[in-house]
């Protein structure tokens, strides 16, 4: 890439005759997976005005499945053409980095997604009203709560299958973010993905009122973060006179001097450089939901339709931390010794934070959302390495624990009452003699996320570990382990909950769901086994995949 | 006149906005208080784009309205189902989850 | 030759094992089994004996090395025999002690549904007792010592449903565990300090070593001698210990395992010779207990409890004399020999008499038995004349002699212990007359027998018929043959060892002797001796022979009372050791829950607290949550303009 | 490459309990049987592994090595020295008996047919049971013949799981307690057991990670496996700074203090033993707890022999400590199994002082002591329990008499007793004589001190048995059956083995001696000579006084 001030994208042409504008050329072979999923997106969307309701589910079902899977295939087939490694560039005119990070991290939000998409689907866990299969979303959204609307729609057994196009218009927003190689992609691709994430939250068919607050509250924050990111952006723009992160990474490396000495005498400076730097991290910072940015996180995770809760967990973690990791190992690299104690700072906080307050959690799902913020922690620890077994650890721990959280919050749909889901922690005492299998299987997940040894958890820990250790950030490797043993508490605790309480009169039921549900949770079992076992490969696949284009 | 001192508004902008987001009780009062955000961020690219001579900030403005736009929608949306729902727009009503 | 010794040992503990694994089916002939095979490894040590006087004086010591035992580095531990003249001393008294009490026993125990277990237990004492004589290193012995130590405990509580016989056993072994600790610890130094603990290199070349190491090793070996002869300050276990049957009071804390302390000052002279100051201290603790035991023995009116201080007494004579040094070695081993015959015999015949009493232990509610049971009377009477040394008999002999080495000590040293041993002379001849006169002679204080439910089992060879009085009668056979054999040996055993010095010469190439030099003349100490003998028996007669004897005991004077509660030992162990003890327990304990345990418990309380209050902060308000972001950018940011302003 | 006999003898459990927990919840006897044979399948393993094992051959044998996870530098690597084959064999030996001990144990957690038919069909306790007790069986044999740390470390932390679960879920109701407060009591003690260990593992994973990277750095690849760590050492291409050598330590020593348990981390042990079952019991004790000393042995003095040394002081006063302190508290315990668990404790404290001694009989000693303990243990607490299980109740104040109605129990009872306290003849006698020879030649004070452990131990040993077994027969005692066939079968080979390896304990020390010579070497320290060798002189004959002055040498 040229590092001329006025250069570059599809869209930023530089003012001048006509004759200067380039045309734009783009790849779109190396963009398929994205175009694939968008399509697939609009296809839907479609599909919502012109097919008659009752056809809808089986179709959009359809096309997100057979969508996500052929957009894997197309990253596959990416990484078979060593787009990962050796012919890793910059596509669409600097625009989206198509490199071994992007690809992994586009392949695991796929396969977590198409699994999203599963209990998205699921139809067995509710009983039938009048005669009709429901799934965990709202008949009519827009109806008010126990309002006549929303009496009518749901004895015309209405089913809002408009998730499906959205949860595609997400995982195209997710797909960029982490390849997205300026400022402004990043930008577009975070609101991408995030405004279709809003309106999910709202869609629950029971307890609406959380799920709607839920929303809300996810909205106004989302906003408020993406407003901090912009500003960023807008600074660091002034810093560089380029949104580009090679053209930023150039001028911060001082390769090119910063173009306008007047801003230079007045700024003095590196004012604007750090101020912006540290506010795009504030909006990332927000998505991964690292402390003090997380206190959103509880609240959506419980409020949210449990499967869009996993997807949330699962793929915007994903996708957060592929773009931080973009931004801070492409962009600001040149400003490693100003963010690193900065990060250190945030990463103990939320390491600890999540933990502690988990320990009095009452609700499965804030518990979850709390133990997600642990989490944040331990990836951030990774992050802080700086160095290639640092991308390459984060890369690993995220591909394992996004398909543990998502097999956890299955499992949550699972278990149910008169008022849907149970997710109250006194409701599941006894499970272990009620259902055993289903006990054990959470009993599964619970250890992969307290990092016990042969599970997906342990492997992922170790390695951010190792790598921090490397990357000298010994203290931070003590601290993530008492954090553990703080984790392990309460982890331990609802494994007693389950296992030695005596079940309750009044339990919860544990609902039998459909293959959908089952091959969900099953993945998301044999995914934490074998990366437990045997992660070798993988781990081999995420250390070819640790080179950051530039 | 020193182009700073866009900067300094956009900042002031920024911040007003800011203050009004933490202030404010009623939910769109506060959404548009995040606007009045974006809207500093414009100014600021703007302002840069000026400074810098290129263009970039000011094609990012145009991405950042239409974003905006898009927030707008969602968010009455959303907003406006809970307004119905509740019978308000009170952020601090919306407070059922906690602890 | 060598073969045997391992059979010598093997014998009784085969018996053992038959008799403590097989089943009731053994019941009937259970007994006989292990008499015989007592009797068998007295054979066997009878033809060792003869084998052994056939050699010359120089080497008439067997050796048999069985296996190694221990081999770690440098530490090795051999299973080994050795059969020299001082272990053939004890292997034949061992033996044959042992089965002239097994036969006792078969009569004594004749309606005890669990003899065949005690005869097993007997037969496990005689292994162990005879695995300590014979061993050829500190270990082996170890092994042995401890052996008897739980042949002991099993016997002592034979009875285990009478809580006080399980006590008592309780009590033996964790007294005798404290010895142990000393001959743990001697062994230990004999390791670092020899690099071995085998009788040979160690004691060949025991004095190369320094003399503070010499001295140490002594005082470990002798507070393991304390513990297991119950001398002072370990004394206390001996007298609860006559809760167990008779036979095993005359066998184990009587005759044989009492004296093991004995054995193991004089079987380690050697260290001895070269740590004078360990003497000293050998010495001093002999002549304390042979005064302690023999004021013990004047208060009580329980007649085993009145044996047991004596037996305590004459075991401090023969610590005594073990401290001596090679002056007295030889005559220690003697008095032990022929206090194995004597006492033995008394407590037999303690037990006949209690057999015929209904099992009345208190000797004030005997009286003019002589009449009732001659045999008993007059064995009994023989071993009486024997312990107080009537000239003639064992005791005078061996006695005789310890006193005259005491003097023989020469110095200061050696006028105090010859007073020492004098006035225990003295006492032992009031407090043996007085049993003598409380159990045969005056008339009747027999009283009707008290109970069942009160003595229930306590010899369920007694038909106890309440509150008729007893019918004496002599002991059957079984009984009374042993306290005959026995009386022979207290009669003449002392005289046939001191012709021409046979003894002496038997020992001395093993534990040397010399005659050290006695400011008085062997004939001034024994007419001194005789004179106190006399003025004892007197006392005694002026006491208990003119004027009748009140059934119950009249209060005494404080030395008198505090002699009945065995001079306040007990409570003196009790105020220092037990109750401490417990507290010390129970403090640990409720330690261990409060501070220990709760530092952890108030760790993990203190976490959860503060998570408590962390949770407090999500108080579900979105302003709140925009304020925590707004404010963590403000301070990231200064934090970032920070990092780089420093 | 030959029969891989390591990964069998660790395999053949594991598929057991997959086995055992697959049989259909109607025939319990079947899963017991299952999980009985493939524990003897195991014992004739190792009993093939101690056969093949030479002596005098190299330090590692039947070795095995794979790659696994490169990135992390870890290696499948087995292998087996002294100490490890023999514990291997002491553990295949005792799960047996556990198995069988524990017969009935998991009985009274069956739902009676009465219950409602879904959750019957799918609650299995019995199949689980012995699932779990199998599951850990091949864990700890896993971690006694792993040579790659972080091999070990995966199995040190994951047998924890079983264990919880065998704790947690399987108590004898004999707590004299309801049934809730009871479950409570048993879960607590489970959770407490886990978060001790977990913690303590946790803490050793930053030392784990730390040694990565110390390797990493020198060598250029991490590396966990103890063959190559060694060998770079000897070659001086790895050279680990002292502070990071003895933080390291700390690391790896904490997590095995909490396991061993050494004072003051112990206080999980009389909870986990007091509330499971006896068998399970026994498996904590015998087995599990084996693994913590055991690992000071292999790794902490063979990685970091410099910070060992360093610590040497401390954890010798701390051992010391644990065993008086163990015997004193178990003198004032009124529940049996809480009792046997501090004395277990003491006994830990003569294990570690032993290893850290750093003499050969000091750790010869503690290397036999693990193996004697585990037996003596064993012998006891299962009588125990088998006493327990016939009354219902833990408290030693409920007992009494014992004796006369059921003889032959009280008898092997006060076998295991004796043995606990050491009675020279058994096997346990040895060991400890021999780690308190070890301690006392090198630090004499402590030798003497920790020697009064034994005058404590018949106390709370004989205070035992007097209140249980003698005196007048209680009423609730009376009619108490003796020990059956199934009980006699678990006891006596226990009961024989201690006789046996109390007289002829040389075959194991043998094994033992040269692995442990090896360590010393290690650890460079040499057992300190005798002030005056003294040859054999043949026979010692009485040379008359005066030839040679008292302390000749001065």
């Amino acid at each position: 890439m040229s590092s001329a001030p006025s250069v570059h994208s599809l869209w930023m042409t530089a003012a001048g005759p006509r004759d200067k504008i380039p045309t734009p050329h783009i790849e779109y072979g190396q963009l398929s997976p994205v175009l694939i999923v968008v399509g697939a997106a609009v296809l839907g969307i479609l599909v919502e005005a012109f097919l008659p309701r009752r056809q809808r589910y089986a179709a959009q079902l359809f096309v997100s499945v057979v969508s996500l899977a052929a957009a894997f295939a197309a990253v596959i087939a990416l990484a078979a053409g060593d787009y990962g490694t050796s012919k890793a560039h910059v596509a669409a005119m600097g625009a989206i980095a198509v490199d071994g990070p992007a690809l992994f991290l586009q392949g695991t939000i796929l396969l977590v997604s198409l699994v999203a998409v599963f209990t998205f689907a699921e139809r067995r866990l509710d009983p039938q009203t009048h005669g009709n299969r429901v799934d965990s979303f709202a008949a009519q959204p827009a109806a008010v709560p126990g309002g006549e609307a929303e009496e009518a729609a749901v004895r015309a057994g209405f089913t809002s299958t408009e998730v499906f196009p959205l949860l595609l218009f997400a995982v195209a927003g997710m797909l960029v973010f982490p390849a997205a190689n300026d400022l402004l992609t990043l930008f577009v691709a975070l609101e991408v993905f995030s405004l279709p994430l809003y309106i999910l939250c709202a869609l629950a068919r029971r307890h609406r009122l959380l799920s709607q607050e839920s929303a809300v509250k996810y909205f106004l924050l989302g906003a408020f973060s993406s407003a901090f990111l912009l500003f960023g952006i807008a600074l660091l723009y002034g810093y560089a006179g380029t949104v580009t992160y090679s053209g930023i990474a150039d001028v911060v490396d001082g390769q090119v001097s910063r173009v306008d000495p007047a801003l230079a005498q007045t700024m003095g400076n590196d004012a604007l450089l750090l101020i912006g730097g540290a506010m795009v991290l504030v909006g990332l910072l927000f998505k991964v939901g690292a402390v003090p940015f997380h206190m959103w996180t509880p609240d959506v995770y419980q409020g949210a339709p449990t499967p869009v809760t996993g997807f949330m967990a699962a793929a915007t973690k994903v996708a957060a931390f592929g773009a931080l990791l973009r931004l801070l190992y492409v962009v600001l690299p040149g400003l490693r010794w100003d963010w690193r104690p900065v990060l250190w700072g945030v990463a103990i906080l939320t390491m600890l934070g999540g933990a502690v307050v988990a320990i009095t959690q009452t609700d499965v799902k804030r518990l979850l959302a709390y133990s997600s913020i642990a989490h944040a922690g331990f990836i951030l620890a990774g992050v802080i390495a700086t160095n290639k077994d640092g991308v390459s650890s984060v890369l690993f721990y995220l591909a394992a624990y996004s398909f543990v959280t998502l097999g956890a919050f299955a499992v949550v749909t699972l278990v149910r009452d008169a008022g849907g889901e149970a997710t109250q922690l006194s409701k599941w005492a006894g499970l272990g003699r009620r259902s055993p299998l289903v006990a054990a299987v959470f009993a599964v997940f619970l250890l992969a996320f307290a990092g016990i040894p042969l599970t997906s958890g342990f492997a992922g820990k170790f390695a951010v570990f190792k790598a921090a250790a490397e990357g000298g950030a010994g203290p931070l490797v003590v601290v993530g382990v008492i954090a553990s043993a703080v984790a392990a508490f309460f982890y331990i605790r609802v494994i007693v909950l389950m296992f030695f309480n005596e079940p309750k009169a009044d339990g919860p039921t544990v609902a039998v769901p459909s293959a959908l549900t089952t091959s969900a949770i099953g993945i998301g079992v044999a995914v934490t086994l074998v990366l437990g076992v045997a992660p070798q490969y993988f781990l081999d696949l995420a250390s070819q995949a640790g080179v950051f284009v530039r | 006149m020193n182009p700073v001192n866009y900067l300094y508004l956009a900042s002031l902008l920024f911040t007003i906005g800011a203050a009004g987001v933490l202030l404010r009780r009623n939910a769109i009062v506060v959404f548009m208080c995040v606007e009045l955000m974006l809207n500093a961020c414009n100014l600021a690219f703007v302002a840069f784009s000026r400074l810098h001579g290129n263009l970039d900030g000011q094609i990012v403005a145009f991405f950042t309205m239409v974003v905006a736009a898009a927030e707008v929608v969602v968010g009455l949306a959303i907003i406006v189902t809970v307004f119905r729902s509740r019978h308000s727009a009170s952020v601090d009503d919306a407070s059922l989850m906690k602890l | 030759m060598e073969n045997l010794i391992g059979l010598l040992v093997a014998a009784p503990l085969l018996g053992a094992a038959v008799l403590l694994c097989g089943g009731r089916a053994l019941d009937r002939v259970g007994h006989w089994l292990g008499t015989a095979l007592a009797g068998v490894s007295f054979l066997i040590g009878a033809v060792l004996f003869a084998d052994m006087l056939g050699e010359e004086t120089s080497d008439r010591a067997l050796h048999s090395h069985l296996f190694s035992w221990i081999p770690v580095g440098g530490f090795r531990a051999d299973v080994g025999f050795q059969l020299d003249q001082l272990s053939m001393t004890f292997v034949l008294l061992i033996t044959g002690v042992g089965t002239l009490i097994h036969i006792y026993s078969i009569g004594y125990m004749e309606h005890d549904e669990r003899r065949r277990r005690f005869f097993g237990y007997l037969n496990l004492f005689l292994a162990a007792m005879l695995l300590l004589v014979l061993a050829d290193n500190y270990l082996l012995l170890y092994v042995g010592w401890e052996g008897v130590g739980l042949a002991s405990y099993l016997l002592i509580g034979f009875w285990q449903h009478k809580p006080s016989a399980a006590t008592a056993a309780k009590k033996a072994f964790i007294v005798n565990r404290v010895g142990d600790v000393g001959l743990s610890i001697a062994i230990m130094l004999m390791f670092t300090t020899f690099g071995t603990f085998a009788f040979a290199p160690v004691l060949s070349e025991a004095d190369r070593a320094g003399e503070g190491k010499l001295t140490a090793i002594g005082l470990m070996l002798l507070l393991a001698a304390c513990g297991k002869s119950a001398q002072v300050p370990l004394q206390s276990w001996l007298g609860d210990a006559m809760e167990g049957p008779t036979p095993v009071s005359a066998l184990i804390h009587a005759a044989t395992m009492v004296t093991a302390g004995v054995y193991l000052i004089t079987r380690s002279g050697a260290i001895f010779n070269a740590a004078p100051d360990a003497q000293t201290a050998v010495v001093t603790v002999g002549a304390v207990t042979l005064l302690f035991g023999a004021i013990v023995g004047c208060a009580k009116d329980d007649i085993k409890k009145a044996l047991a201080g004596s037996t305590m007494s004459q075991i401090g004579y023969m610590i005594l004399a073990a401290g001596l040094g090679p002056i007295g070695y030889v005559f220690a081993i003697m008095h032990l020999v022929t206090h194995g015959f004597f006492k033995a015999g008394l407590f037999l015949g303690a037990g006949s008499v209690m057999h015929a009493m209904n099992d009345e232990v208190d000797m004030r509610k005997y009286g003019g038995l002589r009449r009732y049971m001659p045999i008993t009377f007059a064995t009994f009477g023989l071993g009486y004349l024997a312990i107080i040394g009537f000239p003639g008999l064992s005791g005078f002999w061996s006695k005789d002699k310890i006193i005259e080495a005491a003097f023989a000590k020469g110095g200061t040293e050696g006028w105090i212990l010859g007073a020492a041993t004098l006035l225990g002379a003295a006492i032992t001849a009031y407090y043996m007359t007085r049993v003598m006169l409380l159990t045969f002679f005056g008339e009747k204080r027999w009283q009707p027998a008290p109970d069942p439910h009160k003595t229930a089992g306590i010899e369920p060879g007694a038909e106890a018929h309440p509150g008729e009085l007893p019918h004496p009668h002599e002991s059957p056979k079984s009984m009374t043959i042993p306290m005959i054999v026995l009386a022979f040996g207290s009669v003449f055993a002392g005289g046939l060892f001191s012709l021409n010095d046979a003894f002496v010469n038997w020992l001395e190439p093993v534990t040397g002797h010399d005659h050290g030099d006695s400011p008085l003349s062997a004939a001034t100490v024994t007419a001194g001796t005789m004179v106190v003998l006399v003025v004892g028996v007197a006392l005694a007669w002026a006491q208990y022979g003119r004027r009748p004897v009140p059934v119950t005991a009249p209060r005494g004077s404080a030395l008198t009372r505090a002699a009945r509660r065995d001079l306040l030992q007990d409570d003196f162990n009790h105020v220092v050791l037990v109750k401490p003890g417990e507290y010390l327990t129970r403090g640990l304990d409720r330690v261990d829950h409060t501070l220990v345990d709760g530092a952890v418990n108030g760790a993990a309380a203190s976490v959860g607290g503060l998570s408590g209050r962390l949770r407090k902060l999500q108080n579900g308000y979105a302003r709140t949550y925009a304020v925590s972001m707004f404010g963590g950018a403000a301070v990231l940011i200064a934090a970032t303009l920070l990092m780089r302003a420093v | 490459m030959s029969f891989p006999l390591l990964t069998a003898t660790a395999a053949v459990p594991a598929i057991g309990a997959v086995a055992t927990a697959a049989v259909p919840a109607a025939q319990r006897a079947a899963a017991k049987w299952t999980a009985l044979l493939f524990s003897l399948a195991t014992l004739v393993l190792s009993a093939v592994a101690l056969v093949r094992f030479d002596p005098d051959g190299g330090q590692y044998q039947l070795t095995e090595s794979h790659d696994w996870i490169k990135d992390f530098g870890v290696r499948y690597e087995l292998g087996v020295d002294g100490i490890g084959v023999v514990l291997v064999a002491l553990t295949a030996l005792l799960i047996p008996f556990i198995v069988l001990a524990g017969w009935h144990d998991p009985d009274r957690l069956e739902t009676p047919s009465g219950g409602d038919s879904a959750a019957g069909r799918r609650w299995r306790p019995t199949q689980g049971f012995f699932a779990l007790i199998l599951m850990v069986e091949a864990m700890v044999v896993m971690s006694f013949q792993a040579t790659d740390v972080f091999l070990f470390y995966i199995f040190f932390e994951a047998m924890l799981i079983p264990m919880y679960f065998l704790i947690g879920g399987f108590g004898d109701g004999a707590g004299g307690r309801a049934e809730g407060a009871a479950a409570n009591a048993r879960s607590y003690a489970a959770v407490k057991f886990l978060l001790y260990n977990l913690v303590g593992g946790l803490i050793m994973l930053a030392a784990v990670v730390g040694l990565f990277v110390v390797t990493n750095e020198d060598l250029g690849s991490g590396t966990f496996s103890l063959q190559q760590i060694a060998e770079a050492r000897s070659a001086g291409t790895l050279s680990i700074a002292t502070t990071t050598e003895r933080l390291l330590f700390l690391g790896f020593f904490f997590a095995f203090a909490v396991k061993a348990p050494l004072w003051p981390l112990h206080t999980w042990l009389p909870g986990a033993m007091g509330e499971s079952t006896a068998p399970v019991a026994v498996l904590i004790t015998a087995v599990v707890d084996k693994v913590g000393t055991f690992a000071m042995l292999r790794f902490c003095l063979q990685l970091f022999p410099e910070a060992s040394k360093w610590a040497t002081p401390v954890i010798l006063v701390l051992a010391v400590i644990s065993i008086l302190y163990g015997a004193l508290v178990a003198v004032a315990q009124k529940d049996i199994k809480r009792l046997i668990a501090y004395a277990s404790i003491s006994h830990f404290g003569f294990i570690i002082l032993g290893i850290f001694a750093m003499t050969s009989q000091g750790q010869g000693g503690a290397t036999l002591y693990m193996v004697n303990h585990g037996i003596s243990t064993a012998a006891l607490m299962l009588v125990a329990g088998f006493l327990i299980s016939r009354r219902g109740s833990r408290l030693i104040a409920d007992f009494g008499g014992v004796q006369k109605v059921a003889p032959v129990l009280a008898g092997t009872f006060l076998v295991g007793g004796l043995a606990t306290l050491s009675l020279p003849g058994l096997a346990p006698f040895i060991s400890e004589f021999l780690v308190l020879v070890g301690t006392f030649s090198r630090y004499p004070a402590l030798g003497v001190v920790a020697t009064v452990g034994i005058v404590l131990a018949a106390l709370y040993v004989l205070v035992l048995y007097q209140r249980t077994m003698t005196g007048p027969v209680k009423a609730e005692v009376r009619g108490m059956p003796d020990l059956r066939v199934r009980e006699l079968a678990v006891v006596t080979p226990l009961i024989a083995l201690l006789i046996f390896l109390g007289i002829y304990p040389k075959p194991v020390a043998d094994i033992v001696n040269p692995a442990v010579d090896h360590t010393l070497s290690v650890v460079d320290k040499k057992d300190p000579a005798p002030d005056h060798p003294a040859t054999d002189a043949g026979w010692f004959r009485y040379s008359p006084k005066g030839d040679h002055a008292p302390g000749g040498d001065k």
